[in-house]
């Protein structure tokens, strides 16, 4: 390649107008995407985003990329032929909760599984936001939605607990209102080398409202969340003042000085799916952070291996040589 | 006696056996030989839905028909001259097909009453009268093979496997066919177990000398080899095997290497199983969940630069037109194979049917035009799916690819191409950022096809309409009416790029057959036999089924009368009557999960003609 | 000058605005009450794709259309004649359909060189002359919707969210509306909220106290409410409602309690939304993972005895098409309801069209026929709706009830079925083991529905072909044959229970108009205006896209020529040639996103008579 | 209901011809899942089988019960139907790897969060069967089939590991070849209220003959498994001579005075996915039996309860009241 040109972020913006609802949690994801991709240096020939339909799906408009906005609930399957199809690319899907969790739930599982480089940034806001406001597979129970006059019925999934049940490889959270958080925690993922899951609490102003605030907003954040870091102790608080270890099934709050020491390269996922079961105690932070980050062979680069392999022992497949096999006859 | 041998000009043979007798594999052996011995060749497996039903059980009845002659042959035969029985459930199943006075030879081994009563049968078929008028020759072939292989030491149940190469050795001892290629065969297969190739190729040799030396046989038949097939290499070809090289050659000339996401579903599996072998090809192939994310990762791939293509069937083809639609809309190159089968729903899984033409056609949300191309027999399956490609990269639109059941497992000999004769149709991606937008077409309609990592000509496809100038997304009511108008015209337009198909028969006449798909080996005998006849009947075989090429109106206004046969509904029929709607075609439809025979169609053909209203 | 009121026949009012402005809430206020004022109406609501596209952009307009009058009318109308555009965007984008000398109402709050920019305009359309040739009443809305609610307190936003109030009580005085039914309307909506209801009261009254007082407009209109409309109890409906309901009741009169297993897709959701509420008439409504997630509950639901449904648009129909073949397969009632939008692929979601026609009725594997009712307007909802579900039960057979984006969210006055006039069609459930099968037929061919919970009839079904008389599965090629034939004649006999579709006109003239689904209103206006005129011109509306009725070929025949309008590339028309061989259909199609306009099928159907070609 | 009969297993069967290849683990669970209707005690005409397609999904059709055998992957999609519309139904999906776990996962995953009171049981040959040997979620990375001859690329799914992630509330594994523990398995599994998920390891012996063999046979069970019992110390060996305990994120083997004592109904799904873990590591037995069991309100309970509340309310809806509202006005 010729010379490499260093972006900024303003650099990935398109010529496109961005469409969202004034206030939406998702103008704060683009632009730190748009700086997480500005500082990991990449080209822009080289960068495309695949989403499916939702608000939150408009997304590869706004970049100057290569994109697709497909279909609802494909963008993993799409991607995963892009990737595969050209592994020099790096590949981003932006979905949401309808989009990747419900109808698109099982392209997620199995391309988490298969550990297809590239990364995944749902955007959570527990809503149908582009349908105009009908529960999704992350709404609470009891939900009051357009389709559930009465409440939700439906328990709901927990996207991190699902990722870590499909065996993925990096796990992670974070959220639209702490830009800087979110572009760490992006950058990371952009690192990995491997399937990488990122959920962004993403606040839907018309349709799920503060739905996330009793752990977003500043006044509580650092006392209802804990920002996990790699390599340090598990203390969180404004006062970093508690601390969290394992104890048996559970973690447990202790002082900062006990925290247990945080590894999402731990090879076990048990780790990060104790910490995520805080999610369900409402005496105990929730988790933010990288759950989960060990390393393991990609698909895409097992499926070059092997054609790598076969063509070193069989040499480069002519035309020919497909039609005129040892089974040919001539008739003279 | 002596070995002098009567000569035939045509034989079809009939094996039948249960599932678990290898059926398929006698077959298909005596198929490579044959073709090597240079006869020209037709064949038809036909088999049961579960992988084993009850042994012995009149579900569990796996046949393999092969039909083989001295010259041109183009079905694998209407009633066989020979039927080889492996056990009372085959025999009673299939004995009613035989020509009169045919050939039965009958394993006796397996007729005892527990296996009569498997077979559902109170009485015994050999004794009871069942086979009076055909020429039945009763042997224990169980008992033959084990007494061949008495000093190998092997298991009772091992031994018996290998009676199906036994009574393979026998045909080819009536039918003097050399076991060569079968032994060199059983070398290759059973490399890591010698005495698998010890075991089958004695019982083959003793199955053979058996027929030498008994006498079992009346006589031994030779069918002299073609003698005048056109110059060339030829190679046996199964149709499942045709499209896959197809594929992978079609992405080749266009300049591209392939990318197939599938997901297995009967019987398409082969075409995926066969370019998952092709790997030193540069053949990428990926099994994934489901046929929605097969079609998905092809799309992507597409977008990527490979050429994306996608095999299934019926049902997966219901799945997948969602996302045909997302091909349509973004303009991308992509191959969807389907591989009919008997619907609807699950249907008759492992039976021949042409029953989602309409599907392919139609069925899709919206205005959503694609060309449809159909093989019409196991050696056209290799120009069909080149054919596929072509216009799939050289107008930037999915395709569909029509095979079928029948299509997919039956065999014949196929001329190969010459290298020379396989035009090139380079794909031209772009790479100049000055003035580029992605929805920039060609003469032909098509539009730019731009690949991620070009430098300068980043930019999004999607779904949603889009502006015809700039490729962004669009609700101006004018340009949706503008986008529809265009990509209607671009597939329309394919039609200046194919031939009017050639005509089997005169210009004119009293009767013009118009056929698509597998029906093209029965029409194709029908219509000459009647034409040996004096009958002024016509073939006309439509390989392209959307665009419909130029030239048709002006050929069916040829004729008095235009019959469409089709295994389904007449549906076919129903397109032609939506596109000329001045003509009277009339379908003759058959729901058997079979194929038509060449007789059952010339006695229709016939019907028709002496009506005269 | 004196509130003399002058009387108008019709009239189109379209409002525009900012999506944010609350259009489709002034627009839908307006027609509650001129419903209830007793004017015939039809209204056209037209909203952006996106949820807040940017603000005061051209792409973030939102129109609300509705015509009423004093005489039956079947078009939300062509050209409005009174427009009421809140910002500049607005005004450009709709400022050309207005009639001739129409009234143009601008808020010119709104009008600032910025709001200018945001709507891509160099020069102010209300000074350049852009306006020329219409009655413009400038008004600074903004500025007076403040000044009314200047003593209460609240943000200068909350006060601007009133000023469609504001506009809504211009407009109700400018046609002497009352205002009563809006404030009822406002102090439920709002009941929580008191401030509210004063707020947009407030805007309300000092809208229509300005009328009142500042002269602004030269006159003041009435519309008299319908004198001659049929007696009976009337209620204003939109069309997705009208299918719920219809739905709900169809369940009703066949004794069965309703499952709908859906998916939200723009604009079928409101069907699911209507549905979520109606829990006390023992409706179950799950919203389910996805499309196929939604069918599939349903045919489960319908297996145990529920009434099984399922809404969607054209890409959720894609999706659900092999499962629609397996409630064939299986003949299980099901109710599959596509309200259509602009295709291919996501293509124009919020827009009108009708491409589903060929997908629809072809768009699964295999021979797999299913009948496909379609409704005319939202009046018609119901009836179709309750026809789909009869179908359904009576046929034990999947139905496709086809409405689109049009009818969904267009409102008129629905006049009320009788009670007495809804009969009832119950399912009668086997129960008696004796000689039980499950695929025993009526003689409506309909088989045996046996529910589970019944002891002595368990019974398994499936998506395998199944043997006629046993119901197992069946592999036998005449069987197949058999049930192949069995399910289409099934399908067809229903045209038994069906009646020939009336004529709007004579039975025989020079004009035929065929037409389906939501050009109705059009069409009927397009040929009762030339029939004034003294043309022989007849309109076939028709109800049943398959199988289509009897006495169609008779009614073609009388007429010189037959068109047919559609709001696709010819779908019906294409059906109709594949059906009667010898007419000649002749497509008019529209693929703008928009309805037809009975002015342009008027122009094109006198065109058409000229040309005698 | 009159006299209420007591069944045995004989009375389940139906008068169809059963049709899987001799020697096929399908056989084995055929008869266990008879056993264990008749030892619960249920009627014939109350019992649903629903499957999809594929050899297993056959299984409908030889239980003399009412059953759809549906299309590929659906069936927890229809068994949902089935169950919210008549709940006094005991409703049985039947389903393999890959119709329940490829093309099925979506609806795999969504029917165990919503808890839809039915039972799975999903028979894990790691292969297809019905489509004559291509490899499966499950499969092996590495192993050679018909459409990977060079080895299949893709990581697998643990499928206990899925249905945690997902949150199922009953989760249990058993095997053919031990058709005591798995007729327990699955009676406890039908009296679970709520949806069931049950993992059979089961022999293919065309496609992929004793790919269990490691841990199902005989000679060699007892030390590779062990049998989780409620209330139990975790104890396994021939001679019961190990036990095991949690330790951290992971589960250690002691002796069997130290064994933890196993309790499937603890809240937190952490302990399940611990031992789950087990499967990764070839010095430790593999977990069978009931690994979770808790109680939640069952999807159909929870829409039937909305429907009376309603109902209550507002009074049993006529078919006049949908009609005549009160927005409606006379003309006379
Ligand atoms: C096949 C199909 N089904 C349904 C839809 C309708 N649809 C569009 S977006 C959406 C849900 C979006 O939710 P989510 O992914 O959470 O995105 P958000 O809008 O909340 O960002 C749905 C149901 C569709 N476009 N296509
Ligand atoms: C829509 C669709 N896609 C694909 C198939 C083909 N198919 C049938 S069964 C099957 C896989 C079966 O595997 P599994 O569920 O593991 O069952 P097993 O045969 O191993 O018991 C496949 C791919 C189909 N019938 N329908
Ligand atoms: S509807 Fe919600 S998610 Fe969508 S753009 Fe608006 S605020 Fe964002
Ligand atoms: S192929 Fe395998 S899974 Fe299927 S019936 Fe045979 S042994 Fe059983
Ligand atoms: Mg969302
Ligand atoms: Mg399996």
């Amino acid at each position: 390649m010729s010379e490499v040109q260093q972006l900024k972020a303003k650099d990935f913006k398109s010529d496109q107008e961005v469409k969202w609802c004034p206030g939406c949690g998702d103008y704060s994801i683009l632009s730190c995407v748009q700086s997480t991709l500005a500082s990991v240096g990449v080209q822009k020939e080289n960068v495309v985003f695949v989403s499916g339909i939702g608000c939150s799906s408009r997304f590869p408009y706004y970049m100057d990329t290569y994109g697709i906005h497909s279909i609802h609930g494909r963008a993993n399957a799409i991607a995963t032929g892009v990737k595969v199809a050209n592994p020099e690319l790096d590949v981003w899907v932006i979905t949401g909760d309808g989009d990747g969790l419900s109808i698109g739930g099982n392209h997620m599982i199995h391309s988490l599984r298969r550990n297809v480089d590239m990364k995944v940034v749902l955007f959570n806001n527990e809503i149908y936001g582009l349908t105009k406001g009908q529960y999704s597979p992350t709404s609470p129970q009891g939900l009051k939605t357009k389709t559930s006059p009465y409440g939700s019925v439906d328990a709901p999934f927990n996207p991190i607990q699902l990722a870590l049940g499909a065996g993925s490889t990096f796990v992670a959270r974070t959220m639209d209102v702490s830009p800087k958080h979110m572009k760490d925690t992006l950058g990371i993922a952009a690192e990995h080398k491997g399937a990488a899951f990122v959920e962004v609490w993403q606040n839907c102003v018309i349709f799920n409202h503060d739905c996330f605030k009793g752990w977003t907003e500043k006044a509580v954040r650092d006392e209802a969340t804990i920002n996990l870091k790699a390599g340090e102790p598990m203390v969180y608080g404004k006062d970093k003042d508690k601390g969290l270890r394992f104890d048996g099934f559970k973690v447990v709050i202790c002082s900062p000085e006990e925290a247990a020491i945080w590894d999402p390269s731990e090879a076990s996922p048990a780790a990060a799916f104790m910490l995520i079961q805080m999610d369900n105690d409402p005496g105990m932070p929730r988790p933010m952070g990288v759950l989960r980050q060990v390393e393991a062979p990609t698909l895409e680069g097992l499926i070059h291996e092997q054609l790598s392999t076969v063509t070193d022992k069989r040499g480069d497949g002519e035309l020919k040589d497909l039609l005129y096999t040892a089974d040919v006859w001539e008739v003279e | 006696m002596s070995s002098e041998l009567i000569r035939q000009d045509e034989v079809t043979i009939r094996f039948v056996g249960d599932s678990g007798d290898g059926m398929q594999l006698t077959g298909t052996q005596f198929t490579e030989t044959t073709a090597k011995v240079g006869n020209d060749l037709a064949t038809f497996p036909d088999f049961p839905a579960e992988i084993r039903a009850p042994a012995g059980s009149r579900a569990g009845v796996s046949g393999f028909q092969v039909h083989f002659s001295s010259h041109d042959i183009y079905t694998p035969g209407d009633a066989p001259s020979v039927l080889v029985a492996m056990n009372p459930a085959a025999l009673i199943t299939n004995y009613m097909d035989l020509q009169p006075g045919g050939i039965i030879l009958v394993n006796t081994g397996a007729f005892t009453d527990k296996d009569l009563k498997k077979a559902a049968l109170d009485s015994n078929p050999l004794t009871d009268g069942t086979l009076s008028g055909f020429r039945v020759i009763e042997e224990d072939i169980n008992q033959r093979t084990m007494e061949a292989l008495a000093d190998m030491g092997l298991g009772k149940k091992d031994v018996l496997r290998c009676k199906n190469f036994y009574t393979l050795g026998m045909v080819y001892w009536l039918y003097s066919r050399p076991m060569e290629p079968t032994l060199e065969w059983l070398k290759v297969k059973f490399a890591k177990k010698p005495e698998l190739i010890e075991a089958n190729s004695r019982a083959l040799k003793a199955g053979y000398n058996h027929g030498e030396l008994l006498r079992l046989f009346q006589g031994r038949y030779e069918v002299p080899k073609v003698t005048d097939a056109p110059k060339g290499h030829y190679r046996n070809i199964m149709g499942n095997e045709g499209v896959a090289i197809g594929l992978v050659a079609g992405a080749k000339l266009a300049g591209l290497d392939p990318f197939l996401g599938s997901y297995p579903i009967t019987p398409a599996t082969d075409i995926l199983q066969y370019m998952a072998l092709m790997k030193n090809h540069n053949v990428i192939t990926c099994q994934m969940e489901d046929e929605i994310a097969g079609i998905c990762t092809a799309i992507g791939a597409s977008y990527a630069g490979r050429l994306g293509m996608t095999t299934t069937s019926g049902p997966g083809l219901a799945l997948k037109t969602e996302a045909a639609g997302l091909a349509v809309m973004t303009e991308l190159p992509l191959v969807i194979v389907n591989v009919q089968r008997g619907g609807p729903s699950t249907g008759l899984p492992t039976k021949v049917e042409q029953s989602d033409l309409l599907q392919s056609l139609f069925g899709r949300n919206g205005e959503c035009p694609l060309p449809v191309v159909a093989c019409a027999c196991p050696a056209d399956a290799f120009d069909s799916a080149v054919e596929a490609c072509r216009i799939a990269t050289q107008y930037m639109t999915p395709v569909i690819l029509l095979s079928d059941n029948y299509i997919a497992n039956g065999a014949e000999p196929w001329k190969l191409p010459a290298m020379e004769d396989l035009k090139p149709f380079p794909v031209d991606h772009p790479t100049d950022p000055e003035g580029f937008s992605p929805y920039t077409r060609d003469e032909k309609l098509a539009r730019n096809w731009a690949v991620p990592g070009t430098p300068g000509l980043e930019h999004r496809v999607g779904g949603l309409e889009k502006d015809a100038k700039t490729g962004d997304v669009s609700y101006d009511p004018d340009n949706h009416d503008i986008m529809t108008e265009t990509r209607e015209a671009k597939i329309l337009g394919i039609r200046d790029s194919i031939p009017t198909p050639p005509l089997n028969g005169e210009a004119t006449g009293e009767l013009l057959v118009v056929g698509w798909g597998s029906t093209y080996g029965a029409t194709r005998a029908a219509v000459e036999r009647m034409q040996k006849e004096g009958v002024k009947a016509t073939l006309l075989h439509m390989r392209h089924l959307w665009p419909l090429p130029h030239g048709l109106l002006e050929i069916f206004q040829g004729f008095d009368r235009v019959v469409v046969p089709e295994m389904n509904r007449g549906q076919l029929a129903k397109l032609l009557k939506m596109e000329y709607p001045g003509i009277t075609f009339e379908p003759f439809s058959k729901m058997k999960g079979k194929p038509f025979q060449a007789r059952e169609l010339k006695a229709h053909f016939e019907e028709l003609l002496e009506d005269k209203s």
